[in-house]
């Protein structure tokens, strides 16, 4: 095997950094455990699971009946026994058949009953994939609104396993979502460190510094804006780029810091706009950084439609490279 | 039994002085289920149950203080500092916890308890409660799978009190018996008189019995009536007088004293005395609840996650 | 009876008014029922339907069992035969147990399969009653980043009857949230017209006119907003106070119009602040008006937290009339 | 089911020529369940039927053509408009309707419909199916509940093939008859062997006729096999081979010809010419689906309300 293979073959996928986050999480801390639908020795619909049922045995990697409420409520009683569930969504549009138990149990429990229910909720969202209305979707909005959830979304190999692991060592409930076109994406290998370490919650990443405009993103997005400022960069605009990673609570740190040198944003997502996440960013810049916007924050993000399936739609639906070019050259002629 | 429902005639006289916010929940001639079940459990094995608004005489049996109840009813600074209502809390240490408000999604919750049991190999049962009405809620179904399926310590109870607020069972379901459900989950299905507080002390004993022996969740139906409209406000004009009366005669507190003076367990004398002890420490109880603080305000802003602080006035924040 | 007296009795409650649009479009639409809880002979937790099953029978007003997605979904199902159901959670925060009913089947119906699926869901919201955590939600968050569903919230008696009326009415579905705070309080008693008529959805109201700043708004924040004003005035500061009614779509035209005229604006919403309706609101202000902003957009708005129990802690969670007051003096002296 | 194996044969041929975008779902083996359980229907009573991922053959059977099919599977400008995949499309005037992803959730919008027959006092039926799998889900039970409650004109199909994806039915329940389900509702269940079409016919039919009598709803296990994997990427290692060869011995449509052979009502000559008819008519249907246009981009803003445009490019609206 020459150098260059072996280094190829340490390299692990998105995917793969998260299968890693669970492993070694469970391998670390006994008290965590798998649960969800075909996890165990299918290694779930998209194999993120994999092995781990061979090696931790059916009691750590749960499988489930069709039944996303039980399966977070199971998961919240746990944690109150002292364990670290990890819920998996097979995808996370199904989430949506446990929002009650999420919003309502989960969310609320510390702050009524004193104690924490720490626990992770993870699944494959994001469209892209021709999966239509129900296996595209992105709710991080759904739940932002629900004090007591943490909402986590990296965009790399390395953020994934650090953030999934300080998810899983976090005290209170995080809602962990994977952007399933990133899952196997060959852009994200990347090699990964071989001692332990963590991503804190709550922090961005500057993924690309810039001079003349903020592009405020996460998840797969984040790709979509780094090819934007690349072409940006050819007519001259210097694009920031910043990955929240965590999209509650946001870096408002991060994302002031650098609006303050750009004095102009763009916040960037593949939810639909109206009650996405993006008014949440857009008004806090408004709030905290008035005085420095020399031009309106722009939102650029899906169509107030269901995600359609055929490609013409779906690419017409969400954010293209185009139209973040488009709306970033129209904020710096502002 | 007696003193759940004289924590509640107290709650109805600190009511009338307006002193309770909010709604009152009555139990009263159902506090057979509650307690009669509670009892059953073992706290040393670590049994943990899950009452819901008509299962006070669970908290107290659990060891839920009238003190709490009384904090609780009156808003005070008291289990859960102010933040929630009525029989809303739970103290885990005493092997009991709170419930919300949405009906069935403890059971999921309780599930997760016991398979924190199975998981741990440790002999402890999740006794989670649930009303006629409440057990036509989705969590109800998912939950009772799961823990078939999973084989675990589970239990739960149905109290059948005749009405989910003005709802007649007969309008909640096509069933007679509610054990009838157990057959849905391939698991054991019982019915039991609610009103007889040992025939559920003995149901829920055999369930916990079958729990710890790893042959998983048991369905147990108690039969019992409500005697007071869902809350105050309702008067329930919408049951038959003649119910009220039929179901007063089986009044379960009458029938257990009756059977403890009838077998010498008790005397009459023995039963005043309790009586009369329940109202001193009621009282002590209620002038505890009315001399603990309301909780302060600005309190609202702390504990969402673990140590944290809410932001507060963001408006008043310098703009820099 | 003397003529004051009469015209005393013929004012009617916000509930009332409720009631009354129910009772005439059951009686101009045969199509026209009701699905829900208790609703029957008992008249409903509120007594919002009182009278109703007397009137109309039980197979117009009809019980069921506690089944919140049942009912949703019944309600969806029927509205595909051609009739209008109207559908009450008892308490709104019911909705949640019912938010894949809602978010996926309903919303997307159309767009999917070409044909709208007409309903209404209505129920009592909001706090200041010390319902506590669970009996004082503010959902329009939750389903405004779902495409599909409109969001109707009256304040004044008029309204109430006018939108649930034009809600009925409406091709699509519509959620119609109550505050159980403007039931039966005796400012909102008024005289309504004894001719049919309709609010249209989408359409603010400008509910005091002011050229300093603007208050936008919704439910029972009005109030505050109005009492805010008051004092503002009598600090010599001018204050506009717009309610929405219509959440989703909201009127931006009427949002627009004022702040361009007042050049602040605050927004006003009972909900939690972070990932509320608030964001949405602020960034489109933001977004197509940014030239005639003088100071940033201010968001009061409740405590990120679940809805506390004890009248100190409710009060202290809520937007209070002094802290619009507080704000708005803040922006005026930008 | 000859139409529904050979459309489905036909999609593999697509997928294998990346014509299909996105999963194939297969209902190899169980064909028998949705083809006689939807033509148990009476259009003309008006009578609904809500298929779900494995009943391409109801939708066959109710009307929904190959050609409809196809486009859906290659994201054509077909019956959504590209909007959705497979089989998720419907056609109301002709009495069936398209499926949401999300299991259980059609069984309360069925009652829905069942509901609005109802209140016409008109003779319609609403049939809805389920998997072993969907069957845990909270609106099952929520849905079933109604309809019994209610005394809903309502039939529900469990479609029990042994599977749930990767999970065999022994982790999915504790039952080994799923009719016992009705158990729990005061409703009448009966199991059916899934492979014999007449059987599944019958059954259904009798469900009908109960519910046009106002006697209210039925549930039908229906006991088959899922002879491929969950979808086509599945292998279905998981699934033990004799299981599959047992199976495939009692595939329904080798059985229904039989039984047409030797009752004499059709011949092998009848079946080669429908074989034949079937073919071509496929490729028939397969060019109309290649020449119809894949759908245009910007007609993704069009219709989330009535007649309305969603917003594109907020960015390009002048500010002002
Ligand atoms: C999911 C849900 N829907 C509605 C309610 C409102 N609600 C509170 S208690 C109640 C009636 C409960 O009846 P039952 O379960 O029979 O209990 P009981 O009051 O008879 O003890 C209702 C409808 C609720 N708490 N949760
Ligand atoms: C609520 C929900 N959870 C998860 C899924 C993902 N999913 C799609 S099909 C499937 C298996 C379904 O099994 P079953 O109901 O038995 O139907 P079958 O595929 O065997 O016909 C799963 C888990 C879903 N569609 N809906
Ligand atoms: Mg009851
Ligand atoms: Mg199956």
């Amino acid at each position: 095997m020459t150098a260059e293979v072996h280094e190829q073959a340490r390299q692990v996928t998105f995917l793969e950094a998260i299968r890693e986050a669970l492993r070694e999480e469970m391998t670390r801390d006994e008290k965590v455990f798998l649960i969800g639908e075909d996890i165990g020795s299918y290694g779930g619909a998209f194999k993120v699971t994999e092995g781990l049922h061979a090696e931790f045995g059916a009691d750590r990697v749960i499988d489930t009946p069709i039944s996303e409420a039980a399966i977070i409520g199971a998961a919240a009683g746990a944690a109150m026994m002292g364990f670290k569930p990890v819920a998996e969504m097979q995808f996370i549009d199904f989430i949506s058949c446990a929002f009650d138990q999420l919003t309502n149990v989960v969310s609320k429990w510390r702050y009524r009953m004193g104690f924490g229910v720490p626990m992770v909720v993870r699944g494959p969202c994001g469209g892209g994939v021709r999966g239509g209305p129900f296996h595209s979707g992105n709710p991080e909005a759904f739940f932002a609104n629900s004090a007591g959830l943490k909402i986590v979304e990296p965009s790399t190999a390395y953020d994934a396993k650090g953030l999934l692991k300080a998810a899983i060592r976090d005290p209170d409930p995080v809602l962990f979502f994977e952007h399933k076109y990133l899952y196997r994406l060959p852009r994200l290998r990347e090699t990964l460190p071989d001692e332990d370490y963590i991503v804190p919650i709550g922090k961005a990443s500057v993924r690309r510094e810039g001079s003349d405009v903020t592009i405020i993103t996460f998840g797969a997005m984040v790709y979509r804006a780094l090819d934007a400022a690349d072409k940006l960069a050819e007519a001259g605009i210097s694009a920031e780029v910043i990955d929240l990673r965590t999209i509650v609570p946001f870096d408002v740190e991060t994302v002031l810091a650098s609006v303050k040198k750009t004095n102009r944003a763009i916040v960037l997502h593949e939810a639909s706009r109206t009650g996405g996440f993006g008014g949440e960013i857009s008004a806090t810049i408004t709030e905290k950084a008035f005085e420095w916007l020399e031009a309106p924050i722009i939102r650029v993000a899906s169509l107030d439609t269901p995600v359609p399936y055929s490609p013409p739609l779906e690419d017409f639906y969400m954010p293209q490279v185009d139209d973040i070019v488009e709306a970033a050259t129209r904020l710096s002629a502002y | 039994m007696r003193l759940t429902r004289m924590v509640e005639e107290k709650l109805g006289i600190l009511s009338t002085q307006g002193k309770v916010i909010g709604s009152l929940y009555r139990s009263m001639g159902q506090e057979g289920t509650a307690v009669g079940s509670a009892f059953a459990l073992e706290p040393e094995m670590g049994d943990v149950a899950a009452p819901i608004l008509r299962d006070l005489g669970a908290v107290l049996t659990m060891g839920g203080t009238p003190t709490e109840v009384f904090q609780q009813y009156m808003a005070k600074n008291g289990p859960t500092r102010g933040r929630e209502l009525n029989i809303h809390f739970g103290a885990p240490e005493r092997n009991f916890i709170g419930p919300v408000s949405m009906l069935g999604e403890m059971i999921p919750l309780m599930c997760g308890i016991a398979l924190g049991f199975k998981m741990r190999k440790q002999p402890g049962v999740a006794l989670c409660y649930i009303g006629d009405g409440g057990s036509s809620t989705g969590p109800t179904h998912e939950g009772l799978n799961l823990a078939a399926v999973l084989d675990l310590p589970f239990i739960l109870i149905i109290e059948n009190n005749g009405y989910a607020y003005s709802t007649p069972t007969e309008r909640q379901s096509r069933l007679t018996r509610f054990s009838d459900r157990a057959l849905a989950y391939g698991i054991p299905g019982v019915t039991v008189d609610g009103n007889d507080v040992v025939a559920v002390w003995e149901a829920t004993r055999e369930a916990a019995d079958r729990a710890r022996r790893g042959e998983g969740p048991t369905l147990i139906e108690s039969v019992t009536f409500r005697m007071k409209g869902h809350a105050q406000h309702d008067n329930q004009a919408y049951v038959p007088i003649e119910d009220i009366e039929e179901w007063g005669a089986k009044d379960p507190i009458v029938r257990h004293e009756r059977l403890l003076l009838e077998t010498g367990m008790a005397s009459l004398g023995d039963i005043d005395a309790m009586v009369s002890d329940i109202h001193a420490a009621l009282d002590v109880a209620v002038a505890e609840a009315e001399a603990t603080p309301m909780p302060e305000g600005s309190t609202a802003l702390l504990d969402v996650f673990e140590n944290s602080v809410a932001e507060r006035k963001p408006w008043l924040a310098p703009i820099s």
